[in-house]
């Protein structure tokens, strides 16, 4: 009895992390929805809803695993409907399901569909059952057909594609690495960029910008945040250093 | 008696839930990416294809972004940006925090790093200067910004200034013979769908460009 | 009876379009056989061909003699906003231009007769005090004060803006010639005002701060002010606008309105020569003596 | 935006602030004002840390009736004040610069009611410094005019109408320079700085004046 037990909490425990996995997803798409709505194109959110059906068959395959419990064998039932506010409930449930009133329950803890559903699924069911067989195989070779066509243009017009951008390949280099590194090191760190400014090292020489730092403020190669290894020696005087005439002013 | 409004709460307090609901944008989602001066007409052509401001046509600027550090007790010095157009002087100027960039791993597409905007009065230049920050490099940026659904592409080309202080045409020098590509989204924290969409958009990109998490770590280290 | 000699051309060139008219008919018809006759049929055909060609040459003559004694047209005629009605694109409309021209032809003569009217009245007035008619100084007046060229009456405002040092004044055309004016006086106020050629037609008044987009100044001419002050100011206004208004004068009342609107210069540090305060039911003095430009509160008014 | 002036009202020694408050807001009702909720301006004070050599004084202000802006006024401990007005992030911003300014933790809050009649603002606000009342603000604004020197005398005869003889015939010592200047929301911040330096400074020889003796 306590293994049942126990066995149980670990698939609902397993159960309640798919669900979750899944619920983000949801989340996820619904932002989307509410703030991009001008801008959202329809092959996106098909493919998303791909990914759905995919968790879904994934949680419904999980739940028949014959290994697992049944959990249909388990019912759950309203003990106490309430018509007040419960705080605990609304916090579970992230603000969705205020209070387990009578309004809700039979919509939360409904076992079978609607009445409505369940007839017009029963009516679907019987068209498909009163077809004939031969009828069917017909429609179902018209239906390859015409798909099959349609995959033949696909494919040409995407052969017709790749050749053509396989021309465009030819174009040569449009980007370098270095000076992406360039550009990137001198925006984020002022690299090559702070002024030549002639500094009088302790030498009494012109020193140029790419050599030691010797401007209080960053030098060029000196690591950026969060890399310095350890303050150099120069850092006490540096931070003195501060209140001293500055070259930009 | 009419009905009183609504006491006004402290400003603190009101910025403070802002942030607990997570409304206040404060994390930069970025790619960057190179194209050589030769090809960067075939981006903008590109660019103009795949964005919103089609009709418009692409948005030019020209900035002056200036580099402010402080240091106190911590060895790390606090850095701030002021960011002004040359070319509209009547805007507010932009000040600018940056963190540290998280590279993070494989699995997310894009930089993420801290980033508080603010738009300020032309004094902060001054005002930064008398709270003890220093200017550490100042640059001009001139290029084009287009804008896709909530993301902004900039391409511009980086210019040295040999005058300090004095952005004049004359006195700038370009520091490559690349535009700089920028692929950016500012948003609250915790909206990862969005480095996602950008990926997507990087891709379509390529090769022209490919923008790409630049490591500024690697960057550092001169090179061997 | 003395014909336009444009009308004689034209009746000539007509006549002249019918004679050709029935030879063409004629020698297309040929030889007419009506069979009376035992002359020749060649020959009656022969001679009333050449009786219609002499009657050609002769009414020829007639029409070159007219257009000689044509003078040449005065040049292009100007039509103002009349010719925007070229740019109607519903047909019920195009046929609008000929009653527009009669219905201005008699605007200004009602124009005439009122504006001699009231030279005969004013010099039989019963008024006791002196009256001058300076009728000479009239005779410029402007026939008509509904199509006056924009040129006229840039000059006028032109020369507005030049009387008034602290007063700058932008000069617009919205829609077709009618001029909206965007004033603005030192940093007290704007105003953007309406012309219908010269005439004022209205008047919104507006605070300094407040904007205004000078590119649809049409719609802010509907749009009141945010203040109360300028509210106010803009009643008062219209009513100076419609006390300076004289159709005989349509410039001075123009520039009578304007130099009552610079005195608002003062509108915020003047006292009300009334009460002696600056305000009253937190009003500052909003109203102006239409004459001495004393400065009163509403409420003070002599 | 209009012409402010900041005035301040003596606080009478039987009375609390909101008694004089109430009284004042009589008057006012009394010349037709329509009270339009409340106003809040707040202010934190931030200091320098001292290995940045001299002591700099950071101030930064909120206004309710400006609510998305943050208005900042540095004071270089040499007598050079630069402000700047910024978006309400500039707060966030502030947080990270705490390693090198610290929050004094003096702060001081007005708030209190507002009124309008006609084109005029009152509001009448107990200044709060450490959540203690240390006095009575009145801020009277004109939003039509632009420009202090063209209304002073009509604000002046405005507030003296409410407040009696402790408003002054010369105009505040701020707008000596500005008189002729488009008047800007940071002007009357300045204004209010100007005031709670008054009482910050008065508060600390009391201070001092009680350490003293006890």
């Amino acid at each position: 009895m306590q293994r049942e037990d126990k066995q149980l909490e670990l698939v609902l425990e397993n159960f309640q992390s798919k669900l979750n996995e899944f619920k983000a997803q949801i989340y996820a798409l619904i932002f989307k929805l509410e703030h991009e709505r001008d801008n959202v194109n329809w092959t996106t959110v098909l493919d998303t809803f791909a990914v759905f059906s995919t968790q879904y068959t994934a949680i419904m395959k999980y739940l028949s695993y014959e290994k697992l419990p049944q959990l249909r064998n388990y019912s759950v039932l309203p003990l106490m409907l309430n018509p007040e506010r419960d705080e605990d409930l609304a916090r579970i449930t992230e603000n969705r399901v205020p209070a387990l009133s009578h309004d809700i329950v039979p919509d939360f803890l409904r076992t079978k569909t609607e009445p409505e559903v369940e007839h017009k699924l029963m009516q679907v069911e019987h068209k498909a059952g009163g077809l004939q067989f031969e009828t069917a195989q017909k429609q179902l070779a018209a239906f390859n057909k015409v798909v099959n066509h349609v995959l033949d243009l696909v494919s040409k017009a995407r052969e017709e594609w790749e050749v053509e951008t396989g021309a465009r390949v030819g174009i040569g280099q449009t980007s370098s690495v270095a000076d992406l590194h360039t550009l990137v090191s001198a925006v984020s760190m002022g690299k090559n960029l702070k002024p030549m400014v002639p500094q009088v090292s302790p030498g009494g020489m012109m020193v140029p910008p790419t050599g030691r730092p010797v401007t209080p403020s960053m030098g060029p190669n000196t690591p950026p945040m969060g890399m310095m290894p350890k303050p150099p020696p120069g850092m006490k005087t540096n931070v003195k250093a501060a209140g001293a005439p500055h070259p930009y002013r | 008696m009419e009905a009183i409004k609504e006491a006004p709460i402290p400003a603190m307090d009101s910025l403070t839930s802002a942030m607990k609901n997570n409304i206040v944008p404060n994390q930069e989602y970025l790619l960057q990416g190179s194209v050589l001066d030769s090809a960067v007409e075939v981006l903008l052509h590109r660019l103009r294809g795949l964005c919103d401001n089609v009709d418009s046509g692409p948005e030019t600027f020209h900035d002056h972004e200036m580099c402010f550090s402080i240091r106190s007790v911590t060895p790390q010095p606090l850095t701030l940006r002021v960011r002004r157009a040359i070319d509209y002087l009547d805007m507010p100027y932009q000040l600018r925090y940056i963190g540290q960039p998280e590279l993070g791993d494989k699995s997310r597409p894009t930089i993420l790093r801290n980033s508080i905007d603010v738009a300020t009065t032309p004094t902060i230049v001054d005002f930064l200067t008398e709270m003890g920050f220093r200017m550490d490099f100042e640059y001009i940026l001139r290029g084009y910004m287009f804008r896709k659904g909530r993301m902004k592409i900039t391409v511009s080309k980086i210019f040295k200034m040999m005058v300090v202080g004095k952005p004049a045409p004359e006195s700038v020098d370009p520091i490559s013979q690349s535009y700089l590509v920028e692929l950016s989204v500012l948003a609250p924290s915790n909206q990862d769908a969005i480095a996602e969409d950008m990926r997507v958009f990087a891709e379509q990109l390529k090769p022209l460009v490919h923008l790409e998490k630049v490591d500024y770590k690697r960057l550092t280290q001169p090179p061997l | 009876m003395e014909l336009n000699p444009m009308q004689v051309a034209l009746n000539t060139v007509r006549t002249l379009r019918l004679e050709l008219m029935q030879l063409i008919i004629e020698i297309g018809e040929g030889v007419k056989d009506d069979g009376s006759q035992t002359e020749s049929k060649d020959n009656r055909y022969m001679y009333s061909m050449n009786e219609m060609v002499g009657k050609l040459g002769l009414h020829m003559r007639d029409l070159e003699q007219v257009v000689g004694s044509l003078s040449s047209p005065p040049g292009a005629m100007l039509l103002y906003n009349t010719s925007f009605l070229t740019q109607e694109s519903t047909s019920d409309r195009q046929a609008l231009y000929t009653p527009l021209v009669s219905s201005h032809k008699w605007l200004d003569k009602v124009h005439k007769f009122s504006s001699n009217a009231v030279q005969i009245l004013s010099q039989n007035s019963l008024k006791k005090s002196y009256y001058n008619s300076s009728s000479n100084k009239k005779k410029r007046q402007q026939s008509s004060l509904h199509n006056i060229s924009p040129q006229a009456v840039d000059v006028l405002l032109t020369n507005i803006d030049r009387m008034f040092p602290e007063m700058s004044i932008t000069i617009t055309r919205p829609c077709a010639s009618n001029v909206v004016l965007l004033v603005g006086l030192s940093r007290v106020l704007q105003a953007i005002i309406s012309f219908k050629g010269v005439m004022i037609e209205w008047v919104i008044v507006k605070g300094f701060n407040e904007p205004i987009n000078p590119n649809s100044l049409q719609q802010e001419l509907w749009q009141e002010s945010r203040y109360y002050v300028f509210r106010k100011i803009t009643d008062h206004a219209n009513a100076a606008m419609l006390h300076f208004s004289s159709p005989t004068l349509p410039d001075l009342s123009v520039r009578s309105f304007m130099t009552w609107l610079n005195s608002y210069l003062i509108l915020f540090n003047s006292v009300c020569k009334s009460c002696g305060n600056r305000l009253l039911n937190a009003y500052p003095p909003t109203w102006r003596d239409l004459r001495s430009l004393d400065t009163y509160h509403y409420e003070c008014k002599p | 935006m209009g012409v402010t002036i900041i005035q301040q009202f003596p606080m009478k020694e039987n009375r609390t602030g909101a008694q004089i408050i109430e009284f004042l807001t009589k008057r006012v009702n009394a010349l037709g004002a329509k009270q339009c909720g409340t106003f809040l301006v707040d202010c934190e004070t931030y200091a320098s840390i001292p290995q940045l050599g001299a002591q700099r004084t950071l101030h930064v202000f909120h206004n309710s009736e400006q609510p998305a802006s943050v208005f900042a006024i540095l004071d270089n401990g040499t007598g050079k004040t630069v402000p700047v007005v910024a978006d309400a992030l500039f707060d966030l911003l502030l947080l990270k610069m705490s390693s090198v300014y610290t929050s004094k933790k003096s702060k001081v809050e007005i708030r209190g009611p507002r009124f309008e009649l006609n084109d005029f603002v009152i509001k009448i606000g107990a200044i709060n410094i450490n959540h203690n009342v240390k006095g009575i603000i009145v801020e009277a604004e004109y939003r039509p005019c632009v420009v202090f020197g063209l209304c002073w005398d009509m604000l002046r005869e405005f507030l003296q109408g409410f407040l009696g003889s402790c408003v002054s015939n010369i105009p505040p010592h701020y707008f000596q320079n500005r008189m002729n200047d488009i008047f800007q929301p940071l002007d009357t911040i300045q204004q209010y700085l100007d005031h709670i330096t008054i009482y910050r400074k008065a508060t600390g020889i009391l201070q001092q004046y009680n350490t003293n003796t006890t």
